[in-house]
Protein backbone atom coordinates (compact mmCIF):
# COMPACT_ATOMS: atom_id res chain seq x y z
CA UNK A 1 0.00 0.00 0.00
CA UNK A 2 1.30 3.75 -0.90
CA UNK A 3 0.85 6.63 1.60
CA UNK A 4 -0.55 9.54 -0.43
CA UNK A 5 0.62 12.80 1.15
CA UNK A 6 -0.35 16.41 0.82
CA UNK A 7 1.98 19.49 1.91
CA UNK A 8 0.54 22.97 2.20
CA UNK A 9 1.94 26.28 2.16
CA UNK A 10 5.54 27.00 3.60
CA UNK A 11 5.58 23.02 3.86
CA UNK A 12 5.27 22.80 0.01
CA UNK A 13 7.75 25.25 -0.38
CA UNK A 14 10.29 22.62 1.49
CA UNK A 15 9.06 19.37 -0.14
CA UNK A 16 8.76 21.55 -3.68
CA UNK A 17 5.48 19.23 -4.10
CA UNK A 18 2.00 19.80 -2.98
CA UNK A 19 0.90 16.23 -3.20
CA UNK A 20 3.03 12.95 -3.51
CA UNK A 21 2.63 9.60 -2.99
CA UNK A 22 4.90 7.08 -0.47
CA UNK A 23 6.41 3.81 -1.30
CA UNK A 24 6.44 3.08 1.95
CA UNK A 25 3.67 2.32 4.39
CA UNK A 26 4.19 3.68 7.45
CA UNK A 27 1.83 2.44 10.34
CA UNK A 28 2.07 5.27 12.23
CA UNK A 29 2.03 9.07 12.43
CA UNK A 30 5.69 8.97 14.40
CA UNK A 31 6.87 6.31 11.84
CA UNK A 32 5.22 8.76 8.78
CA UNK A 33 6.85 11.64 10.46
CA UNK A 34 10.47 9.91 10.86
CA UNK A 35 10.25 8.87 7.33
CA UNK A 36 9.73 12.52 5.68
CA UNK A 37 12.18 13.69 8.19
CA UNK A 38 14.79 11.66 6.62
CA UNK A 39 13.54 13.17 2.98
CA UNK A 40 13.43 16.32 3.96
CA UNK A 41 15.12 17.59 6.95
CA UNK A 42 14.31 21.28 6.81
CA UNK A 43 10.69 19.75 7.93
CA UNK A 44 12.01 19.09 11.16
CA UNK A 45 12.43 22.94 12.24
CA UNK A 46 9.06 23.69 11.01
CA UNK A 47 6.17 23.76 13.11
CA UNK A 48 3.03 21.81 11.70
CA UNK A 49 0.20 19.27 12.30
CA UNK A 50 -1.03 16.83 10.73
CA UNK A 51 -4.62 15.79 9.52
CA UNK A 52 -5.78 12.27 8.10
CA UNK A 53 -9.59 12.36 6.12
CA UNK A 54 -9.43 16.58 7.52
CA UNK A 55 -9.03 15.19 11.03
CA UNK A 56 -6.32 16.45 13.01
CA UNK A 57 -4.39 13.53 14.51
CA UNK A 58 -1.48 12.96 17.37
CA UNK A 59 1.89 11.42 16.54
CA UNK A 60 0.73 7.64 18.06
CA UNK A 61 -1.99 7.57 15.91
CA UNK A 62 -2.74 4.80 13.78
CA UNK A 63 -2.62 5.27 9.70
CA UNK A 64 -4.94 2.72 8.34
CA UNK A 65 -4.92 4.42 4.55
CA UNK A 66 -7.03 8.15 4.11
CA UNK A 67 -5.88 11.18 2.71
CA UNK A 68 -2.38 12.25 5.12
CA UNK A 69 -1.83 16.20 5.15
CA UNK A 70 0.55 18.04 6.74
CA UNK A 71 -0.71 21.51 7.63
CA UNK A 72 1.33 24.49 8.64
CA UNK A 73 0.17 27.13 11.01
CA UNK A 74 -3.46 28.60 9.89
CA UNK A 75 -3.55 32.47 8.84
CA UNK A 76 -6.40 32.86 7.35
CA UNK A 77 -8.69 35.98 7.41
CA UNK B 1 -31.22 29.66 6.18
CA UNK B 2 -32.53 26.12 5.84
CA UNK B 3 -29.09 25.38 3.67
CA UNK B 4 -27.10 23.72 6.00
CA UNK B 5 -25.14 21.75 3.75
CA UNK B 6 -21.54 22.57 3.45
CA UNK B 7 -20.68 25.28 0.65
CA UNK B 8 -18.00 26.64 -0.63
CA UNK B 9 -16.86 29.57 1.31
CA UNK B 10 -14.08 30.40 -1.57
CA UNK B 11 -13.75 33.10 -3.71
CA UNK B 12 -11.00 33.74 -6.67
CA UNK B 13 -9.24 37.26 -5.65
CA UNK B 14 -10.77 40.12 -3.50
CA UNK B 15 -13.96 40.65 -2.42
CA UNK B 16 -15.14 43.60 -4.02
CA UNK B 17 -17.29 46.58 -1.98
CA UNK B 18 -20.23 45.77 -4.60
CA UNK B 19 -20.65 41.77 -3.50
CA UNK B 20 -20.81 43.03 0.40
CA UNK B 21 -23.29 45.83 -1.08
CA UNK B 22 -25.11 42.87 -3.04
CA UNK B 23 -25.32 40.42 -0.19
CA UNK B 24 -26.60 43.67 2.55
CA UNK B 25 -29.21 44.60 -0.34
CA UNK B 26 -30.87 40.52 -0.23
CA UNK B 27 -31.54 40.86 3.46
CA UNK B 28 -34.03 43.66 2.61
CA UNK B 29 -36.24 41.27 1.96
CA UNK B 30 -36.04 39.60 5.52
CA UNK B 31 -37.93 42.16 7.51
CA UNK B 32 -37.64 40.21 10.38
CA UNK B 33 -34.10 41.39 10.64
CA UNK B 34 -32.86 44.15 13.09
CA UNK B 35 -29.52 43.83 13.40
CA UNK B 36 -26.44 43.26 10.96
CA UNK B 37 -23.07 43.06 11.63
CA UNK B 38 -20.03 42.53 9.24
CA UNK B 39 -16.33 41.78 9.75
CA UNK B 40 -13.81 42.59 7.03
CA UNK B 41 -10.56 41.35 6.74
CA UNK B 42 -8.23 43.48 4.55
CA UNK B 43 -4.42 43.05 3.64
CA UNK B 44 -1.92 45.43 4.90
CA UNK B 45 0.65 47.04 3.96
CA UNK B 46 3.16 45.80 6.58
CA UNK B 47 6.52 46.89 6.42
CA UNK B 48 8.99 44.37 7.65
CA UNK B 49 12.51 44.72 7.28
CA UNK B 50 12.19 47.71 5.22
CA UNK B 51 10.18 46.25 3.01
CA UNK B 52 6.62 46.44 2.32
CA UNK B 53 3.62 43.74 1.91
CA UNK B 54 1.95 44.46 -1.86
CA UNK B 55 -0.34 41.59 -1.60
CA UNK B 56 -1.15 38.09 0.36
CA UNK B 57 -1.79 35.07 -1.75
CA UNK B 58 -3.85 32.73 -0.15
CA UNK B 59 -3.81 29.11 -0.30
CA UNK B 60 -6.34 26.48 1.38
CA UNK B 61 -7.37 22.95 2.44
CA UNK B 62 -9.77 23.51 0.14
CA UNK B 63 -12.00 20.33 1.32
CA UNK B 64 -11.27 20.23 5.01
CA UNK B 65 -11.71 24.18 5.32
CA UNK B 66 -14.98 23.89 3.62
CA UNK B 67 -15.90 21.39 5.99
CA UNK B 68 -14.89 23.22 8.99
CA UNK B 69 -16.45 26.39 7.42
CA UNK B 70 -19.75 24.46 7.51
CA UNK B 71 -18.94 23.20 11.40
CA UNK B 72 -18.36 26.52 12.54
CA UNK B 73 -21.47 27.65 11.27
CA UNK B 74 -23.68 24.83 12.93
CA UNK B 75 -21.71 25.55 15.91
CA UNK B 76 -22.62 29.27 15.65
CA UNK B 77 -26.32 28.43 15.00
CA UNK B 78 -26.20 26.38 18.01
CA UNK B 79 -24.91 28.75 20.24
CA UNK B 80 -26.83 32.32 19.11
CA UNK B 81 -29.85 32.98 17.55
CA UNK B 82 -29.29 33.67 14.14
CA UNK B 83 -31.45 34.64 11.24
CA UNK B 84 -28.55 34.09 8.67
CA UNK B 85 -25.01 33.93 8.28
CA UNK B 86 -22.51 34.03 5.78
CA UNK B 87 -18.70 33.40 4.95
CA UNK B 88 -16.66 34.54 2.33
CA UNK B 89 -12.84 33.83 2.32
CA UNK B 90 -10.43 35.00 -0.86
CA UNK B 91 -8.41 32.45 -2.44
CA UNK B 92 -5.22 33.58 -4.79
CA UNK B 93 -3.87 36.98 -4.91
CA UNK B 94 -5.56 39.67 -2.82
CA UNK B 95 -3.53 43.27 -2.99
CA UNK B 96 -2.87 45.01 -0.03
CA UNK B 97 -6.23 47.64 0.56
CA UNK B 98 -8.33 44.66 -0.72
CA UNK B 99 -10.73 42.57 1.37
CA UNK B 100 -9.84 38.39 1.54
CA UNK B 101 -13.07 37.80 4.67
CA UNK B 102 -16.29 38.54 4.58
CA UNK B 103 -18.11 37.83 7.37
CA UNK B 104 -21.81 38.60 7.87
CA UNK B 105 -24.37 37.45 10.36
CA UNK B 106 -28.10 38.80 11.35
CA UNK B 107 -30.51 38.30 14.05
CA UNK B 108 -33.69 40.22 15.10
CA UNK B 109 -31.59 42.34 17.95
CA UNK B 110 -28.47 43.32 18.28
CA UNK B 111 -26.70 41.70 20.60
CA UNK B 112 -26.34 38.41 19.40
CA UNK B 113 -24.97 39.61 16.40
CA UNK B 114 -21.88 41.29 18.02
CA UNK B 115 -21.30 38.27 19.82
CA UNK B 116 -21.69 36.23 17.12
CA UNK B 117 -19.57 37.56 14.81
CA UNK B 118 -16.50 38.00 16.94
CA UNK B 119 -17.15 34.12 18.19
CA UNK B 120 -17.27 33.22 14.56
CA UNK B 121 -14.18 35.32 12.95
CA UNK B 122 -11.91 33.59 15.67
CA UNK B 123 -12.85 30.09 15.49
CA UNK B 124 -12.03 30.89 11.39
CA UNK B 125 -8.46 31.93 12.38
CA UNK B 126 -7.69 29.24 14.76
CA UNK B 127 -9.40 26.50 13.21
CA UNK B 128 -9.34 26.73 9.29
CA UNK B 129 -6.83 25.52 6.91
CA UNK B 130 -5.92 28.80 5.02
CA UNK B 131 -2.37 30.01 4.28
CA UNK B 132 -1.01 33.56 3.39
CA UNK B 133 2.42 33.89 1.94
CA UNK B 134 2.88 37.74 1.52
CA UNK B 135 4.71 38.78 -0.71
CA UNK B 136 6.82 41.80 -0.95
CA UNK B 137 7.35 44.66 -3.39
CA UNK B 138 10.79 42.85 -4.61
CA UNK B 139 8.76 39.72 -5.17
CA UNK B 140 10.59 37.38 -1.98
CA UNK B 141 8.27 36.81 0.34
CA UNK B 142 7.32 35.08 4.14
CA UNK B 143 4.08 33.16 5.16
CA UNK B 144 2.18 34.80 7.12
CA UNK B 145 1.25 34.15 11.10
CA UNK B 146 -1.84 34.78 12.61
CA UNK B 147 -1.76 36.62 15.87
CA UNK C 1 -8.59 60.49 10.69
CA UNK C 2 -8.20 64.36 11.61
CA UNK C 3 -11.53 65.67 10.74
CA UNK C 4 -13.29 65.66 14.81
CA UNK C 5 -15.33 68.74 14.49
CA UNK C 6 -19.13 68.10 15.00
CA UNK C 7 -20.59 66.89 11.54
CA UNK C 8 -23.67 65.91 10.34
CA UNK C 9 -24.22 62.14 10.87
CA UNK C 10 -27.95 62.25 9.52
CA UNK C 11 -28.83 61.28 5.68
CA UNK C 12 -32.19 61.46 4.38
CA UNK C 13 -34.40 58.50 4.05
CA UNK C 14 -32.44 55.00 4.23
CA UNK C 15 -29.00 54.14 3.80
CA UNK C 16 -28.65 52.33 0.51
CA UNK C 17 -26.07 49.22 0.40
CA UNK C 18 -24.44 50.91 -2.50
CA UNK C 19 -23.70 54.01 0.00
CA UNK C 20 -22.35 51.10 1.87
CA UNK C 21 -20.35 49.92 -0.60
CA UNK C 22 -18.75 53.55 -1.66
CA UNK C 23 -17.85 53.67 2.06
CA UNK C 24 -16.17 50.60 2.27
CA UNK C 25 -13.64 51.36 -0.89
CA UNK C 26 -12.94 54.38 0.11
CA UNK C 27 -10.82 52.39 2.75
CA UNK C 28 -9.13 50.76 0.09
CA UNK C 29 -6.17 53.01 0.56
CA UNK C 30 -5.65 53.27 3.96
CA UNK C 31 -3.19 49.99 4.09
CA UNK C 32 -2.76 49.99 7.71
CA UNK C 33 -6.14 48.71 8.07
CA UNK C 34 -6.50 45.09 9.10
CA UNK C 35 -9.93 44.99 10.26
CA UNK C 36 -13.30 46.66 9.66
CA UNK C 37 -16.36 45.88 11.20
CA UNK C 38 -19.70 47.13 10.27
CA UNK C 39 -22.99 47.43 12.11
CA UNK C 40 -26.23 47.99 10.04
CA UNK C 41 -29.86 48.69 12.09
CA UNK C 42 -32.05 47.55 9.64
CA UNK C 43 -36.28 48.36 10.18
CA UNK C 44 -38.39 45.40 11.35
CA UNK C 45 -41.73 44.46 10.21
CA UNK C 46 -42.88 43.57 13.57
CA UNK C 47 -46.26 42.39 14.15
CA UNK C 48 -48.07 44.10 17.36
CA UNK C 49 -51.56 43.59 17.99
CA UNK C 50 -52.25 41.85 14.85
CA UNK C 51 -50.64 45.17 12.61
CA UNK C 52 -47.39 44.71 10.86
CA UNK C 53 -44.99 47.87 10.78
CA UNK C 54 -44.55 48.71 7.61
CA UNK C 55 -42.25 51.42 8.13
CA UNK C 56 -40.28 53.89 11.02
CA UNK C 57 -40.12 57.38 11.03
CA UNK C 58 -37.28 59.36 12.16
CA UNK C 59 -36.99 62.80 13.67
CA UNK C 60 -33.75 64.24 16.10
CA UNK C 61 -33.04 66.92 18.43
CA UNK C 62 -30.61 67.28 15.84
CA UNK C 63 -27.87 69.47 17.42
CA UNK C 64 -28.08 67.98 20.08
CA UNK C 65 -27.90 64.51 18.37
CA UNK C 66 -24.98 65.41 16.55
CA UNK C 67 -22.87 67.01 19.19
CA UNK C 68 -23.58 63.56 21.16
CA UNK C 69 -22.67 61.64 17.99
CA UNK C 70 -19.20 63.75 18.25
CA UNK C 71 -18.81 62.76 21.76
CA UNK C 72 -19.52 59.42 21.41
CA UNK C 73 -16.86 59.75 17.91
CA UNK C 74 -14.05 61.61 20.61
CA UNK C 75 -14.71 59.06 23.60
CA UNK C 76 -14.56 55.79 21.32
CA UNK C 77 -11.30 57.07 19.93
CA UNK C 78 -10.23 57.88 23.56
CA UNK C 79 -10.59 54.19 24.77
CA UNK C 80 -9.65 52.18 21.67
CA UNK C 81 -7.18 52.28 18.87
CA UNK C 82 -8.88 52.70 15.53
CA UNK C 83 -7.79 53.75 12.25
CA UNK C 84 -11.21 55.41 11.28
CA UNK C 85 -14.87 55.42 12.68
CA UNK C 86 -17.82 56.49 10.47
CA UNK C 87 -21.54 56.84 11.79
CA UNK C 88 -24.77 57.56 9.46
CA UNK C 89 -28.52 58.18 10.87
CA UNK C 90 -31.42 58.08 8.80
CA UNK C 91 -33.93 60.54 9.39
CA UNK C 92 -37.45 60.85 7.57
CA UNK C 93 -38.91 57.47 6.53
CA UNK C 94 -37.55 54.10 6.58
CA UNK C 95 -39.31 51.36 5.32
CA UNK C 96 -39.03 47.67 6.92
CA UNK C 97 -36.19 45.99 5.51
CA UNK C 98 -33.72 48.83 5.12
CA UNK C 99 -31.22 50.20 6.62
CA UNK C 100 -31.56 53.28 9.15
CA UNK C 101 -28.29 52.99 10.93
CA UNK C 102 -25.02 52.69 9.59
CA UNK C 103 -21.69 52.47 12.17
CA UNK C 104 -18.30 51.74 10.23
CA UNK C 105 -15.03 51.15 12.46
CA UNK C 106 -11.73 50.08 10.99
CA UNK C 107 -8.26 49.47 12.56
CA UNK C 108 -4.98 47.40 11.85
CA UNK C 109 -6.30 44.46 13.97
CA UNK C 110 -9.18 42.89 14.82
CA UNK C 111 -9.88 42.50 18.81
CA UNK C 112 -10.77 46.32 19.10
CA UNK C 113 -12.94 46.59 16.23
CA UNK C 114 -15.09 44.15 17.95
CA UNK C 115 -14.97 46.42 21.23
CA UNK C 116 -15.30 49.84 19.98
CA UNK C 117 -18.51 49.08 17.43
CA UNK C 118 -20.62 47.75 20.30
CA UNK C 119 -19.57 50.37 22.33
CA UNK C 120 -20.78 53.00 19.90
CA UNK C 121 -23.65 51.28 19.04
CA UNK C 122 -24.77 51.05 22.56
CA UNK C 123 -23.92 54.62 23.31
CA UNK C 124 -25.90 55.55 20.33
CA UNK C 125 -28.92 54.02 21.43
CA UNK C 126 -28.60 54.83 24.73
CA UNK C 127 -27.45 58.79 24.59
CA UNK C 128 -28.47 60.15 21.35
CA UNK C 129 -31.60 62.33 20.79
CA UNK C 130 -33.55 60.48 17.96
CA UNK C 131 -36.79 59.44 17.98
CA UNK C 132 -38.63 56.65 16.10
CA UNK C 133 -42.51 56.66 15.17
CA UNK C 134 -44.24 53.14 13.91
CA UNK C 135 -46.09 53.15 11.17
CA UNK C 136 -48.24 50.31 10.68
CA UNK C 137 -49.86 48.97 7.46
CA UNK C 138 -53.40 50.99 8.29
CA UNK C 139 -51.27 54.48 8.94
CA UNK C 140 -51.87 54.09 12.56
CA UNK C 141 -48.25 54.64 14.71
CA UNK C 142 -46.86 54.01 17.72
CA UNK C 143 -43.43 55.69 19.55
CA UNK C 144 -40.73 53.18 19.08
CA UNK C 145 -38.85 52.60 22.61
CA UNK C 146 -35.12 51.02 22.27
CA UNK C 147 -34.36 47.49 24.57
CA UNK D 1 -38.38 87.51 29.15
CA UNK D 2 -40.36 84.61 27.15
CA UNK D 3 -39.50 81.35 27.37
CA UNK D 4 -39.32 78.97 24.00
CA UNK D 5 -39.26 75.43 24.29
CA UNK D 6 -39.02 72.73 21.58
CA UNK D 7 -40.83 69.61 21.88
CA UNK D 8 -40.22 65.98 20.34
CA UNK D 9 -41.58 62.75 18.98
CA UNK D 10 -44.63 61.84 21.30
CA UNK D 11 -44.39 65.05 23.12
CA UNK D 12 -44.74 67.09 20.06
CA UNK D 13 -47.83 64.74 19.39
CA UNK D 14 -49.60 65.69 23.06
CA UNK D 15 -48.80 69.77 22.35
CA UNK D 16 -49.70 69.71 18.81
CA UNK D 17 -46.51 72.10 18.16
CA UNK D 18 -42.50 71.26 17.89
CA UNK D 19 -42.05 74.91 19.29
CA UNK D 20 -43.49 77.72 21.15
CA UNK D 21 -42.86 80.70 23.23
CA UNK D 22 -44.29 80.39 26.65
CA UNK D 23 -45.30 83.99 28.15
CA UNK D 24 -44.14 83.40 31.86
CA UNK D 25 -40.49 83.21 33.19
CA UNK D 26 -40.09 80.54 35.13
CA UNK D 27 -37.45 79.84 37.38
CA UNK D 28 -36.43 76.68 37.83
CA UNK D 29 -37.38 73.65 35.82
CA UNK D 30 -39.64 72.33 38.27
CA UNK D 31 -42.01 75.73 37.52
CA UNK D 32 -41.69 75.16 33.90
CA UNK D 33 -43.01 71.54 34.73
CA UNK D 34 -45.82 72.82 37.05
CA UNK D 35 -46.79 75.17 33.68
CA UNK D 36 -46.76 72.84 31.52
CA UNK D 37 -48.76 70.43 32.74
CA UNK D 38 -51.32 72.88 33.79
CA UNK D 39 -51.05 73.64 29.78
CA UNK D 40 -51.01 69.94 28.82
CA UNK D 41 -52.50 67.33 31.21
CA UNK D 42 -51.56 64.32 29.30
CA UNK D 43 -47.35 65.23 29.52
CA UNK D 44 -47.86 64.24 33.14
CA UNK D 45 -48.20 60.58 32.07
CA UNK D 46 -45.35 60.76 30.19
CA UNK D 47 -41.57 59.81 30.49
CA UNK D 48 -39.38 62.52 29.29
CA UNK D 49 -36.34 64.20 30.29
CA UNK D 50 -35.68 67.79 30.28
CA UNK D 51 -32.57 69.70 28.03
CA UNK D 52 -30.91 73.16 28.36
CA UNK D 53 -28.55 73.96 26.05
CA UNK D 54 -28.43 70.48 24.61
CA UNK D 55 -27.45 69.01 28.27
CA UNK D 56 -29.43 67.18 30.17
CA UNK D 57 -30.93 68.91 33.62
CA UNK D 58 -32.68 68.18 36.80
CA UNK D 59 -36.00 69.16 38.33
CA UNK D 60 -34.38 71.85 40.19
CA UNK D 61 -31.92 73.02 38.14
CA UNK D 62 -32.46 77.02 37.28
CA UNK D 63 -33.59 78.46 34.72
CA UNK D 64 -31.27 81.57 33.02
CA UNK D 65 -32.56 81.39 29.68
CA UNK D 66 -30.77 79.41 26.94
CA UNK D 67 -32.61 76.44 24.28
CA UNK D 68 -35.61 74.17 26.77
CA UNK D 69 -36.22 71.01 25.04
CA UNK D 70 -38.19 67.93 26.26
CA UNK D 71 -37.11 64.75 25.32
CA UNK D 72 -39.04 61.30 24.87
CA UNK D 73 -36.98 58.18 25.16
CA UNK D 74 -34.37 58.21 22.68
CA UNK D 75 -34.84 55.34 20.24
CA UNK D 76 -32.49 55.66 17.40
CA UNK D 77 -30.85 52.71 15.72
Amino acid sequence: MSTNIKYFGLLAEITSCREESLGNSPSTVNELLELLFEKYPDLKEKDFRVAIDQQLVTEDTQITGGEIALLPPFSGG
Amino acid sequence: MKDRKPKNVFVEGAISPEFIATSIAKHQSKTSIGAHDIFLGQVRADMVDNKTIKAIEYTAYEEMANNKFHEIREATFGKYELSCMHIYHSLGTVNAGEICLFVFVSSPRRKVVFEALEYVVEEIKANVPVFGREIFEDESHQWKVNT
